[in-house]
This record gives C-alpha cells, structure tokens and sequence, in this order.
C-alpha cells in the first residue's frame, strides 16, 4: 500500500505574461525516489520552489502527508518535513560547517526531535555524510564537493520525510556523482522521500523508481525509468524536432 | 566560565563608573563619557540589525530622535521631573514600535528597500517634529535641569551612570542574542535568506524581532538625549552624524560579532572626542568618514575580524 | 482659494522642478537601478558638481550647463576610479551588499568635508544672463531658472534613454542587469560594462549639479536633501526604468509642489517621503515596475 | 574559533587606553598658564551659519589685539578659547561645560544665533554667569535670565520690536494696504519674527490672509510666492535664512509679484555676497538691517574698524564689507570689556550689575540694556534697496544703495512705495 506523503495538483505559476507552470500534478509516494527531468527552462526549478515555499503557485493546490501546505510560509514547510538543497550552494559563510548545522537542527526539526544535545546530532549528521572531518572548518573555505555534501547535510539535518534535491552533482566528477549518489540511497532507505532533479541522466535512471518529465512548464511524461527513456514525446523535448 | 568573565567585567566596568563620579569632580569628563556611551548604546543597537541580521539602517537618526522627542513629550505633558526611567521605557515601546512597522512594511522586501526606507522614516518623522509645536516645533524645546541630582554630586554625573548601565544592558541583551538560537537565526538570513528559510528559520518574524529590539535599543539612548543637552531641536536630533557613527562604529569594530561594535563605538567616540578638542569637529566627519571607508575597504570584518585572522595565523 | 491659474501653475512648477529631480536621479536609476550599487553617495557628487559650476563660472564667467557638459568626462573618469575601488574591495569578494552601503555612506562625507576644507560652509551662486528672467504664456510664467534645467534634464534624460536602448554599449548596460550569463555569451566582460556605467552615471552628476546651482544657492551638505528624493524617484520609477524614473520625478515635483501650494509648504516633504514609503509598502516594483 | 575571555579582556584593556589617552589630551589641554584673562565661546565655524560665525571671530580677534595693544584688560593679555559647534546646538552644551570645567575660563560670551544661544542657557543659568550675546532674537523670554544681554539692537521687545518698523511703514502709506500675508523658515529665529510680525499686523488694523511655514529645505520658491501671489496679499513680510532669502527673491522676480511691499526679515541681504548676486532683483526691498553706510550711522570707530576688517578678511572667504554682524561681534566684547576696566574685577555679579545700569560708547553707537538684557531702545532698521547695478559689490560700501527709512531718529531717505512697478 503506498500513502503519498506529498500530492500538487494544478498547479500553475505566472511570471508576468510568462506562464512557468501549467496546471502540473505532482505526487511523492511515501519513501519514494522520484527524478524531475526536463530541459533548461521547463520549470522543474519553479515547480520545487513551488513545493519548498520558496514561491506560491498561483494556482492548485499542495498538500503534505494529509495537510493543505499551499499557502503556507517556506519555514514552516521545512518544520513539517520538506527539505530541500541548492543547485548553487548556499552555505551560512560565516558559520563552521557544523554551525551550519545547528541552524536546521535548531529551528526546522526543533519541534519534532527529542532534544539530545545539539552538537551530537550535527556530529551524526556529519559522519553520515562525510563530513565529520571537517566539522570546524569555516564553510565559505570548502571545495566544491563539499560544498554539495554540507547543502545536503543541511537538508538532512531539518530532519525531512521527503527532500528535494536541485541538481547536487552538476559539475562533479565520476567518482563524486557516486559519492553523491551513494548518500542520498543511504537517506532513502531510512524511509526518507527524495526528489532529485538532475541533468545527468545516467545518475536519474540508478536512482528514480519513478521519473516525471517537464517540458515548458507542462508535464509531459511520468513512468518508470525504463518507460520515459522509451517515451518518444521525451526524446523530442530533448533533442528538438 | 566565558559568562563568568562577562558579568565580572560588567560589574567591573560599573564599579568604575561610580568611583569615576566619587573621585572626578570635572563635569567635562562625564560630559564626554556619556558622548561615547551614547555612541555605543547606538553602534550595539545598529548592529543587531545591521551586523547580525544584515540589514542596513540608515535611518538611526530617526530612532534616536524619536526617543528623545518621547521624552520630551512626557516631559510636556507631565512636567520635566517625571522620572527618567519610565521615559525611558517609553521610548523604549514607541521606537520599538516603530522598528516593527517599519520591518513589517519592508522587511519582506530586498535589503536596499528597507535601507531606503529607513531614511525616508527619519525625514517624514523630523517633518512631524518640526510641524508640531506641543513639542518645540522647529524652534526646539528646552529642558532646565536640576544642579544636582539624588545622591551625585551633578546632573551630569547621575546620567552619565545611567548611560552606563544603559550601556551594559544593551551590550549584555546583544551578546546574549548572538550567542543564542535567535541569534544563530538571524546569521542565517544575513548569510542567505533564501537557505534559511528553507532551514526552517522563520526568516520575517526573526527580522522583525530584530527590528525591534535595534529600534527600541535606539529609543533608550535617545530618551534622556534632551536632559543630556537641555536643548533639542529638529535638526539636531536629527541629524545625520547620528546616523553615520551608528554604521561607522560596528563597521570598524566589527559586525559579526557582539563585541565589534563595543569597540567601535569606543574607539571612535574617544578618538572624536579628541579631535574635537585638540583639532575641529570639521575634521571629525572628515575622520569618521575615512575611517570607515579605509575599514571596510580593507578590513571588511573590523577590528574583530583582523584580531581573529592575526590569532588564526598565530595558531597555524 | 483653489483658482485655476494657480492650480495651473503649481502643476507647471511641480513639472520643472520634477524635471530638475530626474536629472538628479538619472545616474541612480544607473546604479542603483540597473546596476544593484547603492550609490547613497550620489547626491554628494551633484554637489562636487555644482562647485565645479561654481569655480569656472566665477573665474571664467562660463556658462554653467557649459560647464556641465565641460566637466562630465572628468566626471566620468572619477566614477571609473571609483567603481575599480568598489570592485576590487566588495563586489569581488561578494560583500556589496553591507559594506558596499557604508562605503558610499562614507565617501558622502569625505566629499562633504573635502569640499566644506577647501570652499568653507558659505552658499555659493553662479550667474548667467537668464538668472532671474521668465516668460510668460498666458497666465502661467515659466522662470527660465527653473525651465533651462528641465530643458537639459530632458535632453538629459532622453539622451541617456536612447543610448540604453539604442547602442551596443547601452543595452550591454541593461542586460548586465538582467542577465549576466547572456552576456558573457555576447562576449562583453561585465565588470568592464559596469565600470563604463558607472562612470557614466557619475558624469550625469556634473551636469545634474550645474543645474542644482542654477536653481539656486548650493553648500556642501545640501547633497543630504536629495538622497532620499532621489532613491524615492528612482524606486517609485521602478528601479532602472529610465522613463519609469522621468515619470516618478515629474510625479514628486508635482506632488511636493501642490502641497507647497494648497497645503503649506512645511509639509510637503513629508509627503514625498510617505508616498515612497507607502510605495514600498503596497508596490514595492514601483508605480511602473517589471515585477 | 576565538577564545572568548581573553580575547574580551584585551578589548577592555584597550578600551581602558584609548580613554586613558583621551583624558590624558584633556588634562594638558586644561594645564595652560593662568595669566591671561581667558574668555571662552563657541561660534558656528561650519555649518550653515559659518559664513558669519567666521566674521564674526574676525572681528572679536581685532577687538582682542586692540585691547591687548593697549595693555590688556586689568593688565592681564586676553586670550580666546573657543570651539567650533559646526551650527549645530546639540554641540553648544558640551562646547559650555568644556570651557568652564576644563578650560576654566574667566568670561564667556555667545556664539552667534538665536539656535546657538539658546542651547548654551541652561548651562549658564546654571553657573550664574554674565552673557553677553550675539545675535539672538527674543533669547530671553524663554529664560528670564538677569544676566543675559544682547548686542543685537532688537529692542525691550523683541519679538515685537523687531517688526514693528516694517508694520509701521505700511501704515504709513496712502491709501493704507489692508492685507499681509506671513511666510517663516521653520526655524526658531524666524518663527520668533513671524510670531512678531502676526502681533505686529494685528495690533496694527491689517488682515493676516496668508500665514505659513516652509522647511529650509525647500529647492523652488515659486509655487509659494505663487500662492501668496493667488491671496492678493498687499503686504508681505518673510522670515528666512540666507539660501532661502536668495530663492525667495529670485521667485518673487520671476513671479512678477504684484504686492506693495516686501521684505521684512530676510536674512542674508545683508551679506555683500548675496547682494552682489542678487543685484537689480533687490530693487525696493524693505528689509531689517543693523548698520549701512549713512551719514545717521556714521558711530565713532565704526570706520576704522571696518577697515581693519576689511583688511583681515580678505581671501578668507567670508563678508568681504561686514556691515552687518562684525561691528556688533566687536561691540559685545567692547562692552564686557569697558566692564570688567570699570569694576575692576571679574566677579560675575559685579560685572552684571555695571552692565544693566550702564550706558556704554562702543563702534555701533551708544549701547543701554533693558532690564531683560535686550537693548532698552530698539534700533531695528528697515533699509530699503535702491537702484542696485547687476554685479558690483562696490556699491554696497557707498552711501545711497540702501536707504534707512525707520527709526525716524536714523532716517537717511524716503520709501519708494509700491515694491511693484
């Protein structure tokens, strides 16, 4: 039996004259891995800022494990359970690594975890990730890889049923793909929801069980891998007439 | 142990202050201490804003202003010998106030707009001030203070102590706040709102919280302003210097830091206070305005920040 | 005593004085508007403007628009020093946004006292033979103290719309605004764009302040009057709009001046200032804005 | 990582210098030679009204080189202490304290300005010093104060002398004009003289139409000589400051104001810059003055010290003529002077007393203090100009340029009435 833990329905988003959504179901299966694909440009960025908060959609509606979300304010959405990362890394630059840390485990899961000390469970987070090491450097000092690794710390930290992940491996190398990779199956299979959007393809297809294509703000395919690498409508959104 | 060393200092730095009054019999002195406290109580408040939030107020002067205008109203309507303390509280409440409706209207906007905003507040309320003649209008108003006061031997005296505990309590709520969860929020939104918001940090309210407590903070040190210099008009209280040395002295201290602007505000209300005796108070601005253009240019973490990179390299 | 001659005058007035404002505001609608500097600093430089005016007109007896025109390259060359300053100690390392703001702030004193060390605190004046003149159309007079600078702040303002929107160089300006990425694409360096506009913006100084002092009597600190007019225009206008920013002037020039005339004049900054802020408020794009 | 407790007590530490420093500049600032009689002022030296301040400290320095060419005051030099307020009063306060209780000076007088004088009360009243000032209008009332007096010719009534002149006049005139409109800076010495000038108006039979004020800060003037001009006020009478006296001018030309008198109160006409500037536009301005070259003002001393003047402020940037603040700024000083020769003393009570009973000869003529300081007679000019050449300051300093029209004691011409052609 699958319960969605998050379910869009409608949605549709408008900047100006430009429609950027149009009336998109999305839905998130409990413990899910579900990849968001499409070309440069089709909304998949304005779809999860929809989702996370970040923007309101002016039409449809979301909803979380149950609860009517659209409306609500982006911390919020991040205390129930919607984590998300950056495409461009976006670290606290003045905090260590592991103050970065404290920030989610302080104000999004602070309600939800039973308060073991603070710096334990960033330590945790840390370990899990990679990053114990670096735990005391300052952020704004990492390499790049790193920097993917604390975004998705941070995500981690907020202590999320489901997390959205914005293209964390684009510019990596082969080697970090799979780091990257390797991290967040390790998350999903502590029951956690993942959304990845991704350019790399080969990335996608290891790890969705399901893939949603966008293409001009509509969705134009939804399946298993398998399917939408058959799908032709898929193949034209990519490669042009 | 860190809180141990604190308190200590605080309480000595109170103790000095009431011997300062026992043994100085020079009311110059106090007169140019209370300048520089003034100018902390300012630089602290800035900074909770300014320094741990991000957002710049340029409209400081007007906070200021306001609080000394609270108190004279008082002083209006229920004569000049209403105590202080309430005055105090009371611009306390109206700036803080203002700090609120001010971030409600423009918080939500990108930095520059509240900055902008900040400044059109100071004007619309000096426009206010100089059209209402209750208190003083254009023309000012005038407070004659008592020769003596309590158990001091000067007026003078008795505010500079209140200055300085004035002081010490807005450098304590500002230290508590930057090493506090609220505190760790508000670094957050200064360092991206965007990833904070999406940490769950209710980015709005914790600017607003911010703005508050920066506007109330400024109230205070405006609030016994007009027993201060027993003359406040429009243009005085408002007046932009004001505004310059509230950035100017956490930028040169240091912005990210609770101390920072203690600093700051210490170094250049002292170095001030010098050349405007020994020099002109021409030189003054023309000092302050170097100074924070050479510090931010080259220095752009203050004192603080060249302190931590010279311990950081001594570490290595 | 609302009669319509002077209803008609007041708008007419309000429309010069307007025009004056968007030549003060133009080169912030640069900065500010399409280049995301908070040049809190500029209206400093309209006054650095003004004594330049002031100099050459006393020791010369030129013509102070002349002496705009004159001193707008030097103008020019000194925004481009400033701006390699700006770069090098803010923008580069991503601190703009704090210090950036006090760096301007700072430079707005240095100006101030630099100028008050060298020409004193004293009002200075320029004479020109239309000083003091004015036609009259019907029953609206037009002081030609007020209408040479609304004549130049339009041609001002127009020349600088068409080079936006006409020249390579010009829309490199606004697309560096916009789109960075696209631009780097189009093969232009952006900090190189930036520096040119930026450079610009200050020449307008040097004309905005030849005018300033056309109108009327200009000391050091008077820049301080402006700063908040001029980011209200440029931010009602609907940041970096150039026409947004010549309607915004008009509207304040107008505004202030029908509270001048039916309401008193004490209270006419008080509205502009409210106007912006209720701007922020309920339309934070601008009355003309892109949102 | 920063190690807390240390790191605060170096701050502390340094903060403890820095102060220790200052105090220290302080004290040998304090530790001077006592021999000179020291007298301490502040005075606007920038700001908005350095222009004048900086006259003025001309002509007190002349007073202060005279007096020590003779021998000094009670054989002792004089000395200045003085600091700049930078026109702002929030200064004078500290400006005060600092003079008393670290300069221990012996005597004090004013900066120049109703705004900067009236800061400095508080903290004189306290001490119980003798202050001779500067320039202030209706200073007093507020304060009541038994040792304040005021060089400025205002009269025993300040506020109500200070207009009356102007009132008179257009009463004067055949058929008597029946409407005023007022129009003040929003600052306390023009509001000062517009509250005077409304009692003025009334108590003389004329209708007040128009009565307003404007923020110094005001760029055009047109929209409101405009709206004066829509009231069809007869008279009109204006209270400002230099910059806004000069855009008032200019828009009243520009306007083609049609009123039948105007001026009053516009500071800045006085100041030979300005009238170089304006020129033909000052044509039958009737305005309040102190001093102008006629042959009823021509006080003994007066043309030599303007001389000496002259001579000293040239290239300095400041009234190259100084007819109107610097006689006056050398007058106060000459009055605490001949007081403290005459009573031999620097107590302050002493010096009060000759003062108020005195009639003292100085360079702006004979000079009596009421009981509340100000000048028991006023001597408030109305100076009317008169065909003004464009850009000549040379007629400024000629007899005949501005015409004295009241008191009729001073009287050196008739008005030309309408203002209007």
């Amino acid at each position: 039996m699958t319960v969605p833990v998050l379910t869009a329905g409608g949605i549709t988003k408008r900047f100006g004259g430009f429609i950027a959504l149009q009336n998109v179901d999305l839905h998130v299966n409990a413990g899910e891995r579900l990849g968001l694909i499409g070309p440069n440009g089709s909304g998949k960025t304005t779809l999860i800022n929809c989702i996370s908060g970040a923007l309101f959609n002016d039409e449809g509606s979301i909803e979380f494990e149950g609860r009517n979300i659209t409306r609500m304010p982006a911390y919020q959405r991040a205390r129930l359970g919607v984590a998300r990362s950056f495409q461009i890394p976006k670290p606290f630059r003045s905090m260590s690594v592991l103050e970065n840390l404290r920030v989610p485990l302080e104000y999004a899961a602070w309600s939800r975890s039973e308060h073991r000390r603070i710096t334990d469970e960033a330590m945790d987070v840390l370990e899990q990730i990679g990053l114990k090491g670096r735990a005391h450097e300052n952020s704004a000092g990492l390499t790049q890889v790193d920097m993917r690794k604390l975004e998705l710390a941070r995500a981690l930290a907020a202590k999320p049923r489901l997390l959205v992940s914005d293209e964390a491996m684009a510019g990596l190398s082969s080697a970090e793909v799979d780091e990257i990779l390797e991290i967040l199956l390790a998350l999903n299979r502590r029951g956690v929801a993942v959304i990845m959007i991704e350019h790399i393809m080969r990335a996608v297809m290891r790890f969705s069980e399901r893939v949603v294509v966008l293409d001009a703000g509509q969705k134009i395919a939804e399946g298993t891998p398998e399917e939408i690498v058959r799908n032709p409508l898929v193949e034209r959104a990519y490669l042009g007439e | 142990m860190k809180g141990r060393a604190f308190w200590l200092s605080m309480v000595a730095a109170l103790v000095a202050g009431l011997l300062l009054t026992h043994f100085i019999d020079n009311d110059y002195y106090f007169n140019a201490l209370y300048v520089i406290l003034q100018g902390t109580v300012m630089a602290v408040a800035w900074n909770i804003l300014g320094g741990f939030t991000g957002y710049v107020n340029f409209g400081s002067a007007g906070f200021f202003a306001v609080g000394a205008y609270t108190s004279i109203a008082l002083g209006k309507a229920f004569g000049q010998d209403f105590p202080l303390p309430i005055m105090i509280m009371a611009a306390a409440l109206v700036c803080g106030l203002i700090g609120l409706g001010l971030g409600y209207l423009t918080l939500r906007l990108k930095g520059v707009y509240f900055s902008i905003a900040t400044l059109a507040m100071a004007i619309v309320f000096e426009t206010l001030m100089n059209n209402w003649a209750y208190v003083g209008g254009a023309r000012g108003a005038y407070i004659l203070t008592p020769d003596s006061h309590l158990w001091f031997n000067s007026y003078i005296e008795m505010l500079f102590v209140l200055m300085l505990l004035l002081t010490l309590g807005s450098i304590a709520i500002s230290r508590a706040l930057n090493a506090s969860r609220l505190g760790r929020g508000l670094a957050a939104i200064r360092d991206d709102e965007v990833a904070a918001e999406c940490a769950g940090v209710p980015t709005l309210k914790l600017k607003l919280i911010s703005a508050t407590i920066m506007g109330a903070m400024m109230g205070v040190a405006g609030a016994p302003y007009p027993y201060f210099v027993t003359f406040v008009d429009p243009a005085s209280a408002f007046s932009l210097f004001v505004a310059v040395n509230a950035i100017a002295m956490p930028m040169i201290g240091g912005t990210a830091h609770w101390i920072g602007p203690v600093i700051g505000a210490l170094l250049v209300g002292t170095a001030q206070q010098v050349i405007t005796v020994t020099v002109s108070s021409e030189l003054n601005v023309l000092f302050v305005g170097i100074m924070l253009v050479v510090f931010i240019s080259m220095a752009p973490q203050g004192i603080v920040g060249l302190v931590q990179k010279f311990r950081a390299r001594r570490a290595r | 005593m609302l009669s319509v001659d002077l209803f008609a005058n007041a708008i007419v007035a309000g429309l010069l004085l307007g025009g004056f404002y968007a030549a003060v505001s133009i080169g912030l609608a640069i900065t500010f508007g399409q280049l995301d500097i908070v040049n809190i600093a500029h209206p400093a430089f309209v006054v650095a403007g003004s004594y330049a005016a002031y100099i050459l007109n006393s020791e010369f007896g030129l013509d102070p628009v002349l002496i705009g025109l004159l001193m707008a390259p030097l103008f020019f060359f000194v925004g481009i020093a400033i701006y390699r300053v700006y770069y090098a100690a803010f923008e580069r390392t991503g601190q703009e946004s704090l210090s950036g703001l006090a760096f301007f702030f700072g430079l707005m004193f240095i100006i101030e006292v630099l100028l008050i060390m060298a020409y004193g605190v004293d009002y200075r004046l320029v004479s020109a033979p239309y000083i003091g003149q004015s036609i009259d159309i019907g029953f609206v007079g037009l002081p030609y103290r007020m209408l040479v600078p609304f004549g130049v702040a339009a041609a001002l303002t127009a020349g600088i719309y068409l080079y936006l929107s006409r020249t390579f160089m010009g829309r490199a300006i606004l697309a560096v605004a916009q789109d960075r990425l696209a631009l780097q694409l189009m093969g232009a360096d952006p900090v190189k764009i930036k520096q040119f506009a930026f450079g610009l913006a200050i020449a307008t100084t040097a004309i905005a302040g030849s005018l300033l002092i056309i109108i009327g009597p200009v000391e050091p600190s008077l820049g301080r009057q402006y700063i908040g007019r001029a980011f209200a225009i440029v931010v009602l206008g609907g940041m970096g709009s150039i026409p947004g920013m010549a309607i915004a002037a008009l509207l304040i020039g107008v505004v202030e001046t029908m509270v001048a005339t039916f309401m008193g004049p004490s209270w006419s900054p008080a509205v502009s200032f409210g106007v912006l802020l209720l701007t922020l408020a309920l339309r934070p794009s601008g009355l003309f804005g892109r949102k | 990582m920063i190690k807390r407790r240390s790191f605060m007590r170096a701050t502390l530490a340094s903060g403890v210098i820095a102060l220790a420093a200052a105090s220290g500049a302080l004290v040998s600032f304090a530790a001077q030679a006592a021999e000179p009689i020291k007298i301490g002022f502040s005075m606007a030296l920038t700001g908005g009204l350095a222009g004048a301040g900086k006259a003025a400290l001309i002509a007190m320095e002349i007073w202060r080189d005279d007096i020590n060419k003779k021998a000094g005051l009670l054989g002792r030099p004089v000395q200045f202490v003085y600091y700049d307020d930078a026109t702002n009063p929030a200064t004078v306060p500290g400006i005060y304290t600092k003079l008393l209780d670290v300069d221990k000076v012996d005597l004090v007088v004013s900066s120049y300005g109703t705004n900067e004088i009236a800061p400095a009360m508080p903290i004189i009243m306290r001490k119980k010093l003798v202050f001779p000032s500067l320039f202030g209008l209706a200073v007093n009332d507020q304060f009541n104060y038994n040792r304040y007096f005021q060089i400025m010719p205002a009269g025993p009534v300040p506020k109500i002398d200070w207009s009356r002149g102007f009132f008179q006049l257009a009463a004067e005139q055949n058929p008597k004009p029946k409407t005023v409109a007022i129009i003040a800076a929003d600052a306390e010495f023009a509001l000062n003289a517009a509250a005077g000038a409304r009692a003025n108006a009334k108590k003389m039979g004329f209708k007040i139409i128009y009565d307003k004020t404007f923020p110094p800060s005001t760029t055009d003037y047109t929209p409101i000589v405009r709206a004066i001009q829509a009231t069809g006020a007869e008279v009109i009478y204006v209270a400002s400051y230099p910059p806004q006296s000069v855009g008032i001018v200019k828009a009243a030309h520009e306007v083609g104001l049609k009123a039948k008198m105007l001026g009053g109160c516009l500071v800045g006409l006085q100041f030979a810059a300005i009238q170089q500037n304006l020129g033909p536009l000052l044509d039958n301005i009737v305005n309040y003055d102190f001093w102008v070259p006629a042959p009823t003002l021509n006080f003994p001393g007066i043309e030599e010290f303007l001389k000496k003047y002259q001579e000293a402020a040239k290239g300095k940037g400041v009234d190259p003529l100084g007819h109107y603040l610097p006689p006056y700024a050398y007058a106060y000083l000459e009055v605490l002077g001949q007081a403290v020769e005459a009573t031999k003393s620097l107590d302050q009570s002493k010096l009060a007393a000759y003062m108020h009973k005195t009639t003292f000869k100085t360079v702006v003529g004979d000079v009596k203090f009421g009981k509340n300081g100000e000048w028991a007679t006023t001597r408030v000019l109305q100076v009317q100009f008169r065909n003004i050449k464009p850009d000549n300051l040379e007629q400024f300093a000629q007899v005949g340029s501005r015409v004295v029209l009241y008191p009729k004691q001073w009287k050196s011409g008739d008005i030309v009435y309408p203002y209007a052609k």
